[in-house]
């Protein structure tokens, strides 16, 4: 009998799905989330609905056409997807690249870096329920996109880098243009800035949610700024050097937390870096061939397999690739920053609520494409 | 309450600051001279035929395989007035499908296709996003006069 | 009497004009205010400066098809946009924007515009369940539970204004503020209201019914066409109405020198609107239960302190600055309290960053 | 025929159909609804009365609170755990005890002498309302308020997960 009665005040869970057409799932993600009044229970994510088979199409391929179809993984950050495969293909080759040519890498991928983080800025701001964050930080955005367009002749999708350098040297104002955007981007970080980092009720959806230790957060793969949110110092940039990493100084900033917090304070931060790096890349930049004169159109790769991996603004973007000799790959598998971020959702959502839930994806900054693949 | 009197202070500031933004059909941004549009063919002058032999190697190289090319006999070859002996004969591109890479411009060995400036094209049915041989030559043309401008 | 009926229906008649007038200057304002500080033009288009643009969407939403879901309960869904539309409306009928210009002044005005708005959750909450929609299911949960937690703070917030002017009309109430507005006088008072009054029209920071992120729309996710403009133009009307009688309560209503009564109490009230609009602009949006403590933990208490002390004042016969400046106090002290509480331990970041830099490159090859 | 009785009846019909409603709908919600219908006609009969103040007070506490309650706690119980016919076995002593109470109440107010009021009444002030509250009606309106803080305490104990621990 007090059985009875106890039961009938038990509330019954609600499922509720959210996505694939949800506003701030970041693309086309869904989430089965079981849900006791406002809190979450239980977390289901359900992946694929951006798959595109990547990785198969890469196997009919030239290794020209590949750099295309990277360009389409983490659309926010093209660049860095490029530097991945054309390393990976240089390694195989055993091409030396141009000095110039690596320079002018780093200082797209750092561009690129800070594009995408202020994309990650925009919609974590959105995704807390401010608007101005997102058209704030497209305004600074969208003057890195016109430095893109100038260089390789596209905002979005570049098609830039090639095996063995850069398709084409920079523009010739390219130095007026970055002298002239550095301390424009540097204003506007500080704008962004002083809109959102310091704002209580920001802080009070920031902070202590969706917080996962560093061992877990190693266990799961986690990598990039959500890895040093939680404090680990793991950053390819030093501890894989590339290109002309280790030539530059910089900074790797950390969390202590792994908190939403956390997160947001690294990628501010890690902007600021980028600036750095990008202002030093300039300056050392030598004069130069920009593509390696042994590399022909058509890339032909010796048999053998690599695996490499650079720093995406997402994390660790790896490729392993096997060749058979000829003009395509035998098989490209891509580890994606995005998607082994993304797993650990199940863990990070434990007593949240549904609020905390869409902050806590944002926080992730996940890219649908480079998940799905 | 520090930071929520910050953050009105910004947004106070750029209230009074100039929009940022363009008024879109209005106003065109300038188009960067790199600027990848939809590819475009070439058109030779001196001869008054297409730069292009219709060799093929573009359509075999694009990634969407968006490219559609056969070759004839150039009867102009036979004249002796072209040093071209094969012609581009049929050429489409289906815009609905190219993805921009830019990559016909670059396996191309004889400079006869660009990328062009087009990029507003929308139409009202799939089959207009088909482009033929004339129309690529013509949006070629238009690229020609802005590289011959610069 | 006939012609006293007649009267107040020709005033019921211009006050609906007028309301719809302000809904689409709101509109207009909220949306160009928006662009601006988002450093774009906002809307262009129709008319100079997009001013026509309320208008446009007016009718665009007037010839949109009328969507019901199949699933869900007709007569509830049917019901609901009216039940939130008409306490909106009837509020206004004593609200005073001069000393003449009212419908029906009650000697219990606050207390009646309190009484009706409150009935407008019903509404909500029939929407949310009446669309058999889970999203808006949450949502309707979400504002009854919200509006019901900040109707007490908002209350109480009144009365403390009521016990200042000793009266519930808010004539009177209005003309004892014609040397000193109430908002000098309580500080505090004013900031409780501002908040939980945007609280209970749902607007940003506390937009939680109908948070886009999250519950894509609350309660009118299932509405479209012209129910969906009903809710939306309840919802400017109420906004409105938070800036008229924040002007009326705390600004000092239509008395100021110079200009004509109406001209004053419309530029306050459109300052206060204005101010919201910024918020929106600005501020992120709270958590449900962030919301709920700030109800019930900070909000309720002040106001009851504000009452205690403004029952203090009154019956001691303290002078007047010393009621604005314990109330000034009160308002730093919880300021400074908030910013303790939430920056401790921020600086972290900064702080490790050093020894950061020194593993790091430790590590460097 | 004045105009004051004929608004009266329809009022009255309203509030009594609402009653109606409530025990006759078929569905909770509906039931809540007619609920609320019923209340807020109720606080029309009070503006009637020149008990201005009272109507207020009803449609802020029933027409704003109670009835939000009562539509909260049934729009969160689902209907396949709420069975839609809201049928008991025990109905027909249901009626028999209400139609026991009608009975009871109808010989009351037909046996009562009602004082008939020929001038309009005074309408009640609130402050001389509030004062007697405070000071003549001081005690029970302190019983109330401790009844209303138990049920609050109740409530909490009861929603609180885990409380039992």
């Amino acid at each position: 009998m007090k059985m009875e009665a106890e039961k009938r005040f038990d509330t019954v869970d609600m499922m509720l799905n959210m996505g694939p057409q949800h506003p701030s799932t970041h693309g086309v993600f869904r989430m089965v989330l079981t849900i006791d009044g406002e809190k979450i229970v239980a977390v289901e994510p359900h992946i694929g609905y951006l798959h595109r088979g990547t990785e198969k199409l890469c196997e009919g391929e030239y290794y020209l056409q590949i750099v295309s179809l990277f360009d389409r993984l983490d659309y926010i950050s093209s660049f860095n997807n490029e530097l991945a495969f054309v390393i990976a293909v240089e390694k195989l080759m055993g091409i030396q690249v141009p000095e110039r040519a690596e320079y002018i890498r780093v200082i797209m991928c750092e561009l690129n870096r800070i594009a995408s983080h202020l994309m990650f800025y925009a919609a974590f701001g959105a995704d807390a329920g401010a608007i101005t964050p997102f058209l704030y930080a497209f305004r600074e955005r969208e003057q890195i996109q016109s430095v893109f367009e100038a260089v390789s002749g596209a905002r979005m999708m570049h098609n830039y880098f090639r095996v063995g350098g850069v398709i084409e040297d920079l523009p010739p104002d390219f130095g007026d243009r970055m002298n002239k955007l550095i301390p424009k981007l540097k204003q506007g970080i500080q704008e962004c800035d002083d809109l959102l980092t310091g704002n209580e009720i920001f802080i009070a959806r920031a902070k202590g949610v969706g917080a996962i230790s560093a061992a877990d957060a190693i266990d799961f793969g986690m990598s990039g700024p959500n890895l040093r949110a939680c404090g680990v110092l793991e950053d390819i940039r030093r501890s894989e050097p590339y290109s002309v990493y280790p030539t530059l100084d910089f900074d790797i900033p950390a969390g202590q937390n792994g908190d939403c917090w956390d997160r947001y304070m690294v990628r501010m931060e890690e902007m600021r870096q980028s600036l750095r790096i990008v202002e030093q890349a300039i300056a050392e930049m030598p004069q130069g061939p920009v593509i390696a004169p042994q590399v022909r159109k058509i890339v032909k790769v010796p048999k053998g397999e690599v695996y490499v991996r650079v720093e995406n603004p997402r994390g660790d973007f790896g490729v392993y690739l096997i060749s058979q000799g000829g003009d395509k790959p035998y098989r490209v598998k891509i580890r994606g920053a995005s998607f082994c971020n993304l797993m650990t959702l199940k863990k990070l959502l434990q007593q949240c609520y549904v609020a905390d839930c869409v902050v806590v994806l944002g926080s992730l900054d996940i890219v649908l494409g480079e998940v799905d693949r | 309450m520090i930071g929520l009197l910050k953050g009105l202070n910004t947004t106070l500031k750029t209230l009074f600051r100039r929009p940022v933004t363009v008024q879109y059909p209005d106003e065109h941004l300038p188009l960067a001279p790199r600027y990848k549009g939809f590819p475009a063919l070439l058109w030779d002058d001196n001869v008054q035929e297409p730069y292009c032999v219709g060799c093929q190697v573009c359509a075999r190289y694009c990634p969407t395989e968006c490219i559609t090319v056969t070759m004839k006999d150039n009867t102009k070859f036979k004249d002796g007035t072209s040093t071209r002996k094969k012609i581009v004969d049929f050429f489409q591109i289906d815009m609905a499908k190219c993805i921009v890479c830019a990559i016909c411009v670059e396996v191309c060995n004889f400079d006869a296709i660009v990328m062009s400036d087009a990029h507003e094209e929308s139409v009202f049915s799939r089959g207009e996003m088909v482009a033929d041989l004339n129309r690529l030559l013509e949006m070629g043309r238009g690229q020609e006069k802005k590289l011959r401008k610069s | 009497m006939t012609g006293e009926l007649l009267l107040s229906a020709l005033g019921v008649v211009g006050m609906l004009l007028f309301l719809t007038v302000t809904t689409f200057a709101l509109v207009w304002i909220e949306r160009k205010f928006l662009g601006h500080i988002q450093m774009r033009l906002g809307p262009m288009r129709t008319g100079y400066h997009g001013i026509m643009q309320p208008v446009a969407d007016a009718l665009k939403l007037l010839f949109k098809e009328d969507f019901i879901p199949g699933s869900s309960d007709r007569l509830i869904f049917w019901l609901a946009p009216l039940a939130v539309f008409v306490p909106a409306f009837l509020i206004w009928v004593s609200i005073p924007f001069t000393k003449e210009l009212v419908i029906r002044n009650l000697d219990m005005g606050i207390f009646y515009i309190v009484a009706v708005s409150v009935v407008s959750i019903i509404g909500l909450v029939m929407a949310g369940w009446g669309s058999a929609n889970k999203y808006a299911l949450l949502g309707g949960a979400r504002a009854a539970a919200q509006l019901i937690s900040y109707e007490l703070p908002l209350i109480m917030v009144i009365l403390s204004v009521v016990m200042l002017s000793q009266s519930l009309d808010l004539k009177t109430i209005v003309e004892k503020q014609a040397v000193i507005p109430y908002v000098l006088l309580q500080p505090l008072g004013f900031l409780i209201f501002l908040f939980a009054s945007l609280a209970e029209v749902g607007r940003t920071p506390f937009d939680i019914p109908q948070a886009e992120s999250e519950v894509v729309g609350g309660p009118f996710v299932e509405y479209s066409g012209i129910r969906w403009s009903i809710f939306f133009l309840a919802e400017y009307v109420n906004t409105f109405a938070v800036g008229v009688l924040g002007a009326l309560l705390f600004l000092g209503g239509w008395n100021w020198p110079l200009l004509p009564p109406i001209i004053w109490i419309l530029v306050k009230s459109y300052f206060l609107v204005l101010v919201i609009f910024w918020m929106r602009a600005t501020f992120p949006r709270l958590r449900i239960d962030q919301l709920m403590s700030l109800a019930w933990k900070v909000l309720l208490p002040l106001a009851f302190l504000n009452i205690l002390i403004v029952g203090a004042h009154q019956f001691y016969r303290w002078p007047a600055w010393s009621l604005s400046l314990i109330s000034l106090v009160v308002v730093l002290a919880v300021g400074y309290r908030l910013r303790w509480r939430r920056i401790a331990g921020t600086s972290r970041l900064g702080l490790s960053l050093a020894t950061e830099r020194r593993l790091a490159n430790d590590r460097t090859p | 025929m004045n105009i004051t009785i004929a608004i009266f009846f329809v009022i009255g019909i309203i509030a009594l159909v609402g009653a109606l409603g409530v025990v006759a709908s078929r569905n909770v919600v509906y039931s809540a609804l007619f609920l609320l219908l019923s209340l807020i006609m109720v606080a029309g009969l009070y503006i009637l009365l020149y008990a201005d103040f009272l109507a207020i007070v009803q449609i802020l506490i029933y027409g704003g609170a109670i009835v939000i309650v009562i539509f909260f706690a049934l729009m969160l119980t689902r209907t396949r755990e709420m069975p839609l016919r809201l049928d008991n076995p025990k109905k027909p002593w249901a009626i028999v005890a209400s139609l026991a109470a009608f009975a009871l109440l109808a010989t009351t107010t037909a046996l009562t002498h009602w004082k008939i009021l020929v001038t309009t009444p005074e309408r009640v002030s609130y402050q001389v309302l509030g004062r007697t509250l405070f000071t003549q009606w001081a005690v029970p309106f302190e019983i109330a308020s401790i009844l209303l803080l138990v049920a609050l305490v109740g409530a909490i104990v009861i929603a609180r997960p885990g409380g039992r621990e």
